[in-house]
């Protein structure tokens, strides 16, 4: 930095330990209101600790508001532009769900109440089922994962206990049971993670140069016998619609085999297409994605697994069930997979995701989607002459494109991203999906208008030209940052994982 | 639709020069016969007004909501300062995705890198991930990753662990190879009754919760040296962590592996979730650990910042071979119990859990007094309970809900059909005086 | 800017009309739930809009989110670091308080509700008035004035009305009675204007050259027997309290004229002096000062007027008055100086003054007393060998500071200010008080702790520095903000005050 | 005390480095005599928890606030969107000072100059100013202004202006050698009626308001032709601005100066305050205008910005001869006032206005059909309108409230003795029709 650069207070704040000073306080309780035990009744010496919490910090509130304030302007946000992360579906997070979220009678209920005394919530959760339903085109449904991984794990959890009640395997004949699961090579990392912890042995299949599920290896594969189903994600994760979703679901039915649908990418389908229509026999749901439930810098999330009626005696309990005008959670379902979360999962997300239904309306759900869709497609319109464009088909709701024109200069994805940064755009999607090098997934979603999107346009066409005629500036970007890019290698080479007073550092 | 910028004109004019006539002619892709004919059957659109009290007259419906209330058993009703609300409502925090790119995520980077420091003072550990789901995902991840690091099958989990977080578990491990022994409750204590004879060298890890589900306050020290001895892991579980501010830590007894519910530090009840999964194990186990981890890292000028660090361990580096499926996990639930712990600070923290601890022990006595009720359990307590009642429990208290407008506690019948007469009351800074001496009343009349 | 700087889309937020485009909506109002009226029934054309609202923009609800989340981004504010405005006290902004103004049963509240049916609201504000005397030691208050100039509007007309009541003066022999009120050279501007808008004839009391009221002054100017009083503020502006403040009460009063109090400098006395005790007749408070109401980027204010028990009759009506259990408002009044204000005063910063009274309780109030003039001592003692210092009286809550030692290498205060912003500050008052050439007024309040009063010494030491060896630094400064210093004499000369479409502009 | 960052014993060392001892010391400047001795009888500090209880509990007290009303009268129950007071929550915008430094506050500098075009726009005026008080003392200082810039001391203003807009006005001019006149109101119409005689070349402006404080729409054409054809001005005070989504602006008929009050733009009612003064007049007189005024400035490399201007105009610069003594305005009310009408839009006003009209012509014909129940004036309404009751009003309205649980209106005796059985009544796009059909049937039983 020159010499204009200073140190500047609220780009450099510590952290919160290192503006801890012994003796503020930030908090008061009233005073206790019963008789005192003495603490030794309480609970003997032993039990209690030793350490009078050494290090964590003692400031006042104002500390504590300027600290988390001042980190705050380090984030990029949705609120100040276009957050276009493939795969991600970073719309706008509407305050009125948060301010539903917050309604003391929904905020201050207790899991474990009587349902008798909880029957709103209830009703809550059970009008998003179906309304969820109503949009996958699958009727069975659980809202308790938390998020689109947990959704997944469930999902094929259920696939697997489908498939061994219905091949009627007993546990000593484990092994000849169907234990493979095909995920396309394009597939996120969550999907064969989620297989391998229910389980299940990965198959990869190959994606077509149109970048499409290669029908004949998913053929191929499916003729072993030992094939449990099928993780697909549709619109892929190049942004295609799998237009053969339909012969896909048929092989893998014929195969024996169940469709897992990813239902990551549904914010190019709803109230236009149903998987359940497709073929799909369960799917997962990121309401935080889709739904527009705030991500939080990293979640909550929430990942409801929608199935067809064969499916649905294995969904995890409790369900949530109406009987006439009461509402029920109902735990009897001996074919079930299980719990997956304690009590009923990221309740405050699907409050959320309801509001976000019932505001937009069955029209404004479609007109969301098709809006989503027609951003990326001027994306893509607009930027194919720039950049290479791996597959030819119009895309969904995002539009991949990759590097390749611009390694030349030596200018890779990486830099790419980085240099958006300056132009006030949060980058795309990067390295994602792996089936093509260089990749950069751009997802607009229907939450930016027309302008915003032309200036993306122009900062993208201007970091191409840039590449060819300045790549050294492409190259260090971003020069607007607080910090440059960071040593990412060496800090996995030698992690400090947390803070500690003085000298000591953990390392692992 | 008004969430939407582009009008139906301006999306026309952006078809067209596409060379669209139709929004339909974008989804050609989509086989006809897969394409939806009509609209989705779901309501039309409401406008703010009326949404907002459609919600108000359902949140009207949850009673239990506007009720004083002695429910615990792994969600408490904590006061959160007003500001951990307001902090974390700032558009930089709620709407930011996760940090992939570390230049314009520092502040949700160093937050999470505060989080993992306050999570290891509060439980004792070395290390900590950035957050789980919730507690009960963080214990089965917990009995994987003692698997991956002892190498060994079986698991031994008290019966006094939540037996919702039991349940969770056993459906993570189903697949995985583990089997799961139960430990015992000593009938009179109310801790862990441990079986020497159950710890041979096939375990990995003994799991206990601290305080336990019936609120006793387990021996953590001893539990973890026999555990060590069989060369098993001792993996805590603790579904109320504002113990942690008067209990000894997991990690000073010798935990290897917490896994909590970090609900009590400022999060809403909320009807079960979102809460946060407090995930922490020593410094050797870390490349085990499931989830994401926040290190610092430098930049060419020297300056400090954070990023996500260890990735080789997770699923979108190593796919099917990661340790956990876990992707996005509580980042804003984490930043609340951060802006909490924060705000309470050291002696915050310490003195609500002096509070809960007083106020629990003047309702034990309180209740003990009431003719008819006893207290079954003698280990020490935090803040939580196990109550005898004269009558069946699941009736008593809805006597005591219609009658006296209070949630006296919770039925331990449904999870433990032997025990028809017994329910868990947990008491926190939030319950006043008038309000214990309410349900003592209310319990010898209702 | 160099070639690093882009056309950033967040630091390039055009005006709002700007970014309207015709079609977009907002807002959504339920259907109309009674029959409709044709439009020419309900009101004939000629008093219709012809214009169709012509101009006003349409706009998305994340086009209006995003506008003004960007345009946020351009401030500085409390939450980010210290805001050492003299005079201003800028206090930490308790969220807590916001939360007590919103509660329904407040924010809801008609004015003209029957006051049965406001009970609460009346408590609270007489609550408030309770402390408030207490506070000032003056038994009279008004809550009506909507800010400090209003309270001092307020004020001086109750003054009026007392004299003329007291001297029995008819309006055939206005130009007899007492039309002079005092106030020092370095009183804030509002004084003056206040003054005048009361029908007084203002004249300026000289300072001494230890920042006081000159007595020798105010004793010539009260002997010509026309003075009113003297509008004093204590501690004065340039930070001083002024000792003499009995000797100047009594003179004036000996003279027959009454002492107004300029309040806005509580902060320094607030639990360890009371002006009534002084001798002061007739105060306001700055609730958006001393009692922490957030200033809003220039409002909303609250300027309650104290007074001794003989002024009361002559507060604004209607007064908040208790009768047993029972509020009321009360308008019997016959000497009231009438009506300042349409309904009570700026009820929602009531709420909050009481919250912040309530949340410090006594001992709270002067405690936070005492670390905002100790923090200010603290500033006073480490700049006074770097900065010229123009009083050597200790400070009170502020101190007083000058570019005389600047000005050598051509740095003005004005520079000095723009170059803090460089560090992360916003700037001191400057140029005000003008009783001393380059006045720089800095007011660190409370809420700020011992380090960060230390880096904002640094900064001034540092800017000192630069000013000797590198003047152009800051001159030109600041260099980290997304313009730089405006041409505020052109502005004036030429003014544009609102967007018109295309080229019209409005000059004036 | 928590709001407090430097300790008691971080204090004490400051102290000491200071060469004191306690701190009292810091008042040594205080003549002893003065000093208060021992504590203030203010109350002690409560916690967060007991003093939202309290508020709570004070608010519970405010019956008014829960029930369906159809109060207005100065102060309008319209609908915000959410996001309004989401914005102005952001700290960017609510801890921020007066934008005195324009570098670090083009954030509130553009919000104003936006808000200044917005009040233009909806006024039909050439400048507006960056807020004032409020509507009531937006038309003092209009009078004040009248005669700056006319050089005539008599104002004339009709009978039908807001009460209390009068009395505050009487307040103002009470020193400023100015005489207010009144213009009495047509016994039929419900309008102002013109009294030629009154308007000699002494009068500096006529102040009417419109819609009147009995709702009639005033017929402002006439009466600006008039009043300039004496040279005089028109001063147009709207207290319901919601009205000017649908009414013909004060600047399309010819208005010199208004005065309006901006609380139904996004502002809640808050028992009276704090609300929003719009303040417009035509480009010649810019330099009259009382308050702030935000304009254009382009720094050195020519970027366009925004400042405080035309500053030789106020107190702090012209100290006894500024054009107002105003300071401190409604900056962040302005702003709020900014979001809601860019949220709603050109549209969105509209509709909001036309909803309110219709809403009060079907409340109108209802109450009309009610046995006894009257409608005494025939001028076009917006939606206020004076209804007469075949009893006294105000023991009408309190048994309405008491028996149906509806705030029925505002009785007029309280300002025209002479009116007892008449009363206001106010319909929004927040009243449904069900609120309207139990008001009529609520009159024709109370
Ligand atoms: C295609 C796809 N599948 C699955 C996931 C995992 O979802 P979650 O992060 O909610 O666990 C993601 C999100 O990152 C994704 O993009
Ligand atoms: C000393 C002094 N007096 C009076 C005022 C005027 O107060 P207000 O801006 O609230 O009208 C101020 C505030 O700017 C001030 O500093």
């Amino acid at each position: 930095m020159d010499k204009k650069a200073t140190p500047h207070i609220t780009q450099n704040e510590a952290l919160i330990f290192e503006r801890s000073q012994t003796g503020r306080c930030g908090y008061r309780l009233p005073a206790l209101d019963v008789e005192e035990t003495p603490l030794d009744e309480l609970l003997p010496a032993d039990l209690r600790r030793e350490d009078d919490l050494e290090g964590v910090p003692e400031l006042s509130e104002p500390d504590v508001v300027r600290h988390f304030t001042r980190i705050s302007t380090w984030n990029y946000n949705i609120d100040l532009g276009l957050y276009p992360l493939g795969s991600c579906t970073m719309k706008y997070n509407s305050r009125l769900n948060e301010r539903v979220a917050r309604i003391p009678g929904f905020a201050n209920l207790h899991p474990l109440a009587d349902v008798e005394d909880a029957q709103g919530a209830l009703e809550v959760m059970h009008e998003l089922q179906q309304h969820l339903a109503e949009i996958t085109g699958l009727p069975g449904i659980s809202l308790q994962p938390a998020a689109g991984a947990h959704g997944e794990m469930t999902g094929v959890m259920m696939i697997r206990a489908f498939l061994d009640a219905r091949d009627g395997a007993g546990v000593e004949e484990g092994d000849k049971r169907r234990r493979v699961m095909l995920i396309p090579d394009s597939a996120h990392g969550t999907n064969p993670a989620s297989a391998h912890l229910s389980g299940f042995n990965v198959k990869a299949i190959r994606s077509t140069s149109e970048g499409l599920t290669d029908l004949t290896h998913l053929r191929e594969l499916c003729a072993s016998g030992d094939v449990a189903g099928l993780m697909l994600t549709n619109p892929n994760t190049c942004g295609i619609f799998e237009r053969n979703i339909r012969e896909i679901c048929r092989i893998v039915h014929e195969a024996g085999g169940l469709v897992y649908m990813d239902g990551a990418n549904m914010n190019a389908l709803v109230g236009v297409a149903r998987p359940g229509d497709m073929g799909v026999d369960v799917i997962h749901l990121n309401l935080h994605k889709t739904f527009s439930t705030p991500h939080g810098g990293g979640g909550p999330g929430s990942g409801p697994c929608c199935c067809t009626s064969e499916l649905e005696p294995f969904l995890p309990v409790p369900r949530v069930t109406r009987e006439g005008e009461r509402f029920r959670l109902d735990s009897e379902r001996p074919q079930t997979v299980g719990r997956v979360k304690a009590f009923y999962g990221n309740f405050g997300m699907h409050l959320r995701a309801l509001s976000y239904i019932l505001t937009h309306g069955n029209d404004g759900l479609r007109e969301a989607t098709e809006a989503a869709v027609l951003n990326a497609r001027f994306i893509a319109d607009s930027l194919s002459d720039t950049f290479d464009k791996p597959f030819d088909s119009p895309p969904m709701h995002e539009v991949l494109f990759t590097d390749k024109r611009q390694t030349r200069k030596g200018v890779h994805t990486l830099d790419i991203a980085k240099r958006l940064i300056d132009f006030g755009f949060h980058p795309m999607t990067i390295y994602f999906p792996l089936i093509v090098q260089g990749a950069m997934l751009i997802e607009p979603t229907e939450s930016v208008g027309r302008a915003e999107l032309q200036q993306f346009v122009e900062a993208m066409k201007e970091i191409a030209r840039e590449a060819i005629e300045d790549a050294d500036t492409v190259l260090n970007a971003p020069h607007t940052t607080r910090i440059g890019r960071l040593d990412e290698a060496a800090a996995a080479r030698k992690p400090v994982l947390r803070w500690r007073p003085a000298e000591k550092t953990a390392t692992a | 639709m008004r969430y939407i910028p582009n009008s139906p004109e301006e999306r026309q004019e952006m078809l067209h020069a596409l060379g669209l006539n139709s929004a339909e002619e974008l989804f050609d892709s989509i086989p006809a016969d897969a394409l939806l004919r009509g609209p989705l059957k779901t309501p039309a659109a409401l406008s703010e007004i009326e949404l907002l009290e459609r919600f108000e007259s359902l949140a009207a419906k949850n009673a239990a909501a506007r009720r004083p209330s002695f429910l615990g058993a792994g969600a408490y009703s904590h006061y959160a300062p007003t500001i951990v609300d307001s902090l974390i409502q700032r558009s930089e925090f709620f709407t930011a995705y996760t940090p992939y790119q570390p230049e314009i995520s520092q502040g949700t980077l160093q937050a999470i890198f505060e989080f993992q420091t306050l999570v290891c003072q509060l439980t004792g550990m070395d290390v900590a991930n950035a957050s789980m789901y919730d507690g009960s995902t963080a214990m089965a991840e917990a009995v994987l990753m003692a698997e991956r690091v002892t190498r060994r099958s079986r698991v031994l989990v008290s019966a006094a662990v939540h037996p919702e977080y039991m349940q969770v578990t056993e459906t993570y491990v189903a697949h995985a190879g583990i089997e799961l022994g139960r430990l015992g409750v000593d009938a009179e204590t109310g801790r862990t009754a441990f079986d020497d004879a159950a710890l041979d060298k096939t375990v990995a890890a003994v799991v206990v919760q601290s305080p336990n589900f019936f609120g006793c306050v387990e021996d953590l020290k001893a539990l973890a040296d026999r555990a060590h001895a069989a060369g098993a892991l001792l993996v805590v579980v603790v579904t109320e962590s504002a113990s942690l501010g008067l209990l000894r830590s997991p990690g000073a007894c010798g935990a290897d592996i917490v896994a909590a519910e970090g609900q009590s530090l400022g999060v809403p009840l909320s009807f079960g979730g979102p809460y946060v999964g407090l995930f922490a194990t020593r410094e050797q186990y870390a490349r085990q650990m499931p989830g994401r981890l926040v290190g610092i890292a430098y930049d060419r000028e020297g300056r400090r910042g954070f990023v996500l660090t260890l990735a080789t361990r997770e699923q979108h580096i190593r796919r099917e071979k990661a340790t956990s499926n876990i992707c996005t996990n509580e980042g804003l639930i984490a930043l609340a119990a951060t802006i909490y712990m924060t705000t309470l600070g050291r002696k915050g923290l310490q003195e609500v859990a002096a509070q809960c601890a007083q106020k629990a022990a003047y309702a034990r006595r309180r209740i003990a007094a009431v003719e008819g009720f006893s207290l079954p359990f003698s280990a020490p307590v935090f803040n939580e309970f196990v109550v005898r009642a004269p009558v069946e429990a699941a009736g008593l208290l809805r006597r005591l809900a219609a009658e006296h407008n209070l949630t006296g506690g919770l039925a331990l019948s449904p999870f433990f059909p032997e025990r028809p007469n017994d329910f868990l009351v947990c008491v926190t800074e939030t319950n006043k005086r008038g309000e214990i001496d309410a349900l003592a009343a209310g319990l010898g009349t209702a």
